[in-house]
């Protein structure tokens, strides 16, 4: 009884938030409604005994992927109040052929039952004893291993391709180089130059640089210390 | 568990990483050289796919026979001969970056495991990795407009027909009680009436495989894509996952739902017959050789879906010809269209191509050679591989289906004979700039391929009928 | 009376709303004072005296403070978006409290004691950057947003390099429950023989709760306030308590990983005597005082060396020490079967 | 089958994931303005497969449907990752990303 209300309550909203997913003006809030969706259908999952796939649902879809989309959405500079005008025009249409296709589902659906010789087909039965990630351990990691590699795969795929798309060098960015910065020395950036009351560096030659280890000469009495560094850390 | 099956699959995929490893750490640009290895790469695994064994590995996800072995075999060489063709036009375009052969690379392992698929959850990995790698591809000119746009494009539909797929087959799950091939043709032959939602299924499968082939009514992202991307992209597109899409077509169709055919068989003829009318009579008033081609393309998937109508051996025979017929026109002809450039920049106008058969007629041939092929004519390959799927569809009793074969052949011999036409007969403009050895040495091959494929025939032949003969044991 | 707690339906909410509530409240009167803490001990660890003048030894400075936000008035700036403004801080605060359902407090003192739990508390922790976006957005407001921005960034890829720690502590376990993550340091805790994995941890949780030194976000010399910087009020109060509650989820998840939760140092007399739930609470007060003690010690992090710190090197050392953690115990025959 | 859906049945499951299917491809069909929409859209025909596999495969207590999803997942997230690259690469090109613009090659 409790599962069944529980199920209905997470059926509605997730259909609700779908609905408002394709019909929100405004993209953000199609993004969090998105969310929402992607919540209440981990919830089904948690009914169905698929713990471990509903948390990663969380953590995949809503904690990364849907991150993402945000991101986009919110960078893009899109002009909100031009968007969907157009809905309306094709709407008849389109909520006609939708409910057609929705009840010839729902029909089939209704019609299910356990093939014949489902029984007798080789496949990977729910385990009793030990949890539901145990299990879908034991079946990724033995005998989908050659599929799990191939999803891998995927997602090498897909980070190679965000970079080459997204990625672009500019030159002009100061980039930091750790060694380099732990590579200075004093005598590399300082130059210590010993200047009387009133007189200007210019009088005693300037500044020379890039300065040298060798431009230094020991100095007793330090008038002024310049910093003069190339690499500077903000 | 023989994991040696998959050698081939599992070489390719660690000379990428290898590969895009050995990219990152140069200083200077790599891409040549990154081109050059995956090409090694590629004929490695070709000879590895030769002698790969068969048999059904990988808790049964995964098998190796003559028709993956075929099948393999032909998207390799369509990959390498773009992998060439990229070569010459990324440097001379500047969008040359080590991480396209990558690219290229991975979605050619992703055609791979879909020709191996013995299992619906390979089906969609395997054509999830080959379709993700195009998409970054389409988009890889990525400061121009056109590949933007187009891999845009290619990307919201073809993720469309990938999540319809996915409902196919987790309908075809649920209601047959397994994924594997060879569980769901027991479960079909032993049920004497198929529920519907299994029937529905089955039409999201095909109709997701056949966004993947351009077949019409799904074909609208087609031309503009061909249009946008870079050429050597569209090659591969035309070439190697087409071939791949048609692999799970086939296998999945004659195999695990063989024995509903009168289910399915009536519409693969009705997308049939409309991809072979469509593409004739949508490429007439183009004037862009790509979107020639991406038309020709869609009329071409028509020749072939109809071996497949026919459900025969022969009718899948005929079907496997085509695709290899058409894989090397389709290169060779693409070649040319990486050659067509004027002072640095691509041209693709049809005009464009006035009098090359003067000013190039080596090149000027070699597209004469493909176009008549493309129509059909005798003794190029093109001719064979219509006949092949002509007589198999007359035996399988689909006498309406070649009748319209016959029409579009005819009404498109007249838009690549306007192409013959322009070069041979039309006044010469400015020569083309010298097209790279590597383009033209493509060009020339498969104008060999295409012109001398009677020399061919035979062996391209049994093994095809080898291929076709794994699909009805 | 137990009967009616543990069979029927309703005496079984009833008993889940009073167990929340029984760890609810210590936790919100321990929000309250952490505050309270971190101005007393970054005080003493500057020569100040910090919060003294209301109640003694200004104890009642934090109710003063939370009085004086809640009589505040509520600004929204204009062109704000008026829901997700106001949503933004009730998400952050109650996603900080929902976290607390799974956490054993003792053997089998948890709310929720269930199987995936360490899989919830990553879920909801991995939730927590919504608050911060949304607000950033919500603000219409150039300095909230590039807050927001860069908090999420931060976040995400913090969560990163906390999962794969998370894996290796998994993989000694042999289990997602958090009950028998902490039954299996009975002999040793995990910050010893994973001492990396742990300075990792602390390290990405300071990141992941926007501490100093990876306070950017709001970094108040060039964001002025981050994310928050538009709040006034109860709302910003809400992200207050919010904030520290987070500290408090990041110290109980650093306690149960790597310092044996609720278990004694030592399993011998002296120590189990004390009950389980006051070790816990002390190891919790320990490491908040870590984390305030960090930030009244380092300078704060420039952002592109914070997410190449992030990137390039925990995410690759955590793998490296994943891959390590799971060889050594194949190779020792130690890796645990089944649950506990 | 597992005792959380034979309490509810699978009609219901199924019912719901046909929803969100339907509502998916209304979306992307009549959703003529907003490119991210359309992704969204994507998401949800996708949600609506994997709703159907965990069903089934509670129903038919044989867990491949599950870790089917898992794979799907990954593969899922792996697209959105790509696509929201090609959308941010088409908006740097066109300053824009509504629907209607994306029609630069007609024909």
């Amino acid at each position: 009884m409790i599962t069944q209300i529980v199920f209905w309550f997470f059926a509605v909203v997730l259909i609700g938030s779908a609905v408002m997913v394709v019909s929100a003006r405004n993209p953000v809030h199609s993004v969090l409604f998105l969310i929402l969706a992607f919540f209440n259908a981990a919830g089904l999952f948690l009914i169905a005994g698929a713990e471990f796939l509903a948390m990663i649902l969380v953590i995949a879809y809503v904690g990364a992927v849907a991150v993402l989309f945000l991101f986009v959405v919110m960078m893009l500079d899109v002009n909100f109040s031009q968007l969907r005008e157009g809905l309306q025009r094709y709407f008849p249409v389109g909520a006609a052929v939708g409910l057609v296709l929705f009840v010839e589902l729902a029909l089939s659906a209704s019609a299910w039952r356990i093939a014949p010789n489902v029984r007798d087909l080789p496949h990977a039965r729910v385990p009793g004893a030990s949890s539901n990630t145990e299990a879908l351990g034991e079946l990724i990691y033995t005998h989908y291993v050659f599929l799990f590699q191939a999803c891998g795969l995927v997602l090498l795929v897909a980070m190679i391709g965000a970079i080459v798309l997204t990625l672009r060098d500019r030159p002009s960015a100061k980039r930091q180089d750790v060694a380099v910065q732990h590579a200075r020395v004093p005598a590399d950036t300082l130059q210590m130059m010993t200047l009387g009351l009133g007189e200007s560096t210019t009088g005693n030659g300037g500044f020379r640089r890039p300065i040298g280890k060798s431009a230094e000469k020991p100095v007793s009495r330090p008038a002024l210390v310049i910093e003069n560094s190339p690499d500077r850390e903000g | 568990m023989n994991w040696t099956l998959a050698l081939p699959e599992i070489v390719l995929s660690v000379s990428g990483l290898a590969i895009l490893v050995f990219g990152v750490l140069q200083r200077r640009d790599p891409t040549q050289v990154c081109s050059l290895l995956t090409l090694a790469a590629f004929v490695l695994t070709g000879v590895l796919v030769l002698l790969a064994p068969d048999g059904i590995g990988y808790n049964s996800v995964f098998v190796g026979d003559d028709f993956a072995r075929y099948m393999k075999i032909l998207s390799l060489a369509g990959a390498a001969l773009s992998l060439i063709l990229s070569m010459d036009y990324n440097r001379r375009e500047g969008i040359g970056r080590f991480e396209f052969p990558v690219l290229l690379l991975f979605s050619t392992v992703g055609t791979m495991v879909m020709a191996s698929s013995e299992n619906l959850m390979t089906l969609y990995i395997g054509l999830e990795l080959q379709s993700l790698a195009i998409y970054i591809l389409c988009a890889f000119d990525r400061d121009r407009l056109g590949s933007a746009e187009a891999g845009l494009k290619y990307f919201v539909l073809g993720s469309l027909a990938s999540g319809l797929l996915l409902y196919g087959v987790s309908l075809v799950f649920g209601f047959a009680g397994t994924m594997e091939y060879r569980g769901l043709q027991a479960a079909l032959s032993a049920s004497a009436e198929i529920p519907t939602g299994l029937v529905i299924g089955i039409v999201f499968i095909i109709v997701g495989l056949a966004f993947k082939v351009s077949a019409v009514p799904f074909h609208m992202w087609t031309p503009d894509v061909y249009q946008g991307a870079p050429p050597p992209v569209t090659s591969f597109m035309a070439g190697a996952p087409k071939i791949a899409a048609f692999a799970l077509l086939l296998r999945v169709m004659a195999g695990p739902f063989g024995t509903a055919s009168h289910q399915w068989q009536l519409l693969i003829e009705l997308i049939s017959m409309a991809s072979m009318l469509f593409g004739a009579l949508a490429a007439i008033p183009q004037t862009s050789i790509k979107r020639l081609m991406a038309y020709s393309s869609i009329g071409h998937m028509g020749y072939a879906l109809m071996g497949l109508a026919a459900a025969t051996p022969a009718g899948m025979r005929g079907t496997l010809i085509y695709l290899a017929v058409y894989l090397f026109m389709n290169a060779g002809t693409f070649a040319v269209i990486v050659a067509m450039r004027r002072r640095g920049r691509p041209v693709e106008r049809i005009a464009d191509l006035a009098g090359l058969g003067r000013t190039d007629p080596g090149l000027a041939l070699a597209m004469a050679i493909f176009m008549f092929s493309m129509i059909g004519v005798p003794p190029l390959s093109g001719f064979f591989g219509k006949l092949l799927v002509f007589s198999a569809a007359l035996q399988a009793g689909l006498p309406v289906l070649v009748v319209v074969g016959i029409v579009s052949s005819v009404i498109g011999a007249y838009y690549y004979l306007r192409v013959v036409k322009v070069m041979y007969f039309d006044v010469a403009t400015a020569a083309f700039d010298r097209p790279a050895a590597s383009v033209s040495l493509v060009s020339a091959g498969m104008g060999l391929v295409t012109g001398l494929f009677i020399l061919l025939l035979g062996p391209v032949s049994s093994a095809a009928q080898a291929a076709a003969a794994v699909l009805f044991r | 009376m137990q009967h009616f707690f543990l069979d029927t339906t309703l005496g079984l909410i009833i008993l889940t709303v009073l167990e929340a509530l029984a760890m609810l409240v210590p936790l919100l009167v321990g929000v309250a004072y952490l505050t309270y803490a971190e101005r007393k001990v970054l005080a003493a660890i500057q020569l100040r005296k910090g919060p003294n003048t209301v109640g003694p030894f200004g104890l009642l400075q934090a109710f003063a403070d939370a009085i004086k936000m809640i009589t505040k008035e509520t600004i929204i700036p204009s062109g704000a978006n008026r829901a997700l403004f106001l949503l933004a801080p009730v998400l952050t605060f109650g996603l900080a409290m929902m976290a607390w359902a799974v956490i054993p407090t003792n053997n089998h003192w948890a709310v929720a004691d269930i199987n995936v739990g360490i899989l919830y508390l990553f879920a909801i922790s991995s939730l927590g950057v919504y608050g911060i976006l949304i607000a950033g957005w919500a603000s219409n407001s150039k300095y909230a947003f590039m807050g927001g921005l860069r908090s999420a960034a931060q976040m995400v890829s913090y969560e990163v390099s906390i999962g794969l720690v998370m894996v290796s502590v998994l993989l000694a376990v042999g289990s997602l429950n958090l009950n028998d993550i902490v039954l299996a340091q009975r002999h040793v805790w995990f910050a010893l023989p994973m001492f990396p994995m742990f300075v990792v941890f602390f390290i990405s949780a300071l990141a992941e709760t926007n501490r100093a030194p990876f306070d950017l976000p709001e970094g108040e010399s060039e964001l002025v306030a981050g994310f928050f910087v538009e709040y006034s009020s109860l709302s910003f109060g809400l992200f207050f308590l919010g904030e520290y509650a987070n500290m408090f989820l990041m110290s109980g998840m650093t306690t149960i990983l790597f310092l044996g939760g609720w278990l004694p140092p030592v399993g011998i007399a002296p120590f189990t005597w004390i009950p389980g739930p006051i070790w816990f609470i002390a190891k919790i007060l320990f490491v908040l005082f870590v984390f305030i003690w960090v930030r009244g010690t380092f300078p704060r992090y420039r952002y592109d060396q914070l997410m190449r710190l992030g990137w390039k090197v925990f995410l690759p050392f955590s793998l490296l020490w994943m891959v390590l953690t799971a060889g050594f115990l194949m190779a020792t025959g130690l890796l645990p079967h089944s649950g506990s | 089958m597992l005792p959380g859906i034979a309490n509810v049945g699978l009609g219901p499951y199924l019912t719901v994931s046909a929803a969100l299917l339907v509502l998916g491809v209304f979306g992307i069909f009549l959703n003529r303005k907003n490119v991210i929409t359309i992704m969204m859209s994507i998401e949800l025909i996708l949600l609506a497969g994997e709703i159907n596999l965990v069903a089934f495969s509670s129903a038919l207590g044989d867990l491949s449907g599950q870790v089917f999803t898992l794979f799907v997942l990954t593969v899922a997230a792996a697209e959105a990752a790509i696509g929201l690259a090609i959308v941010t690469v088409y908006f740097r090109n066109r300053g824009s990303i509504q629907v209607e613009d994306v029609t630069l090659m007609k024909g």
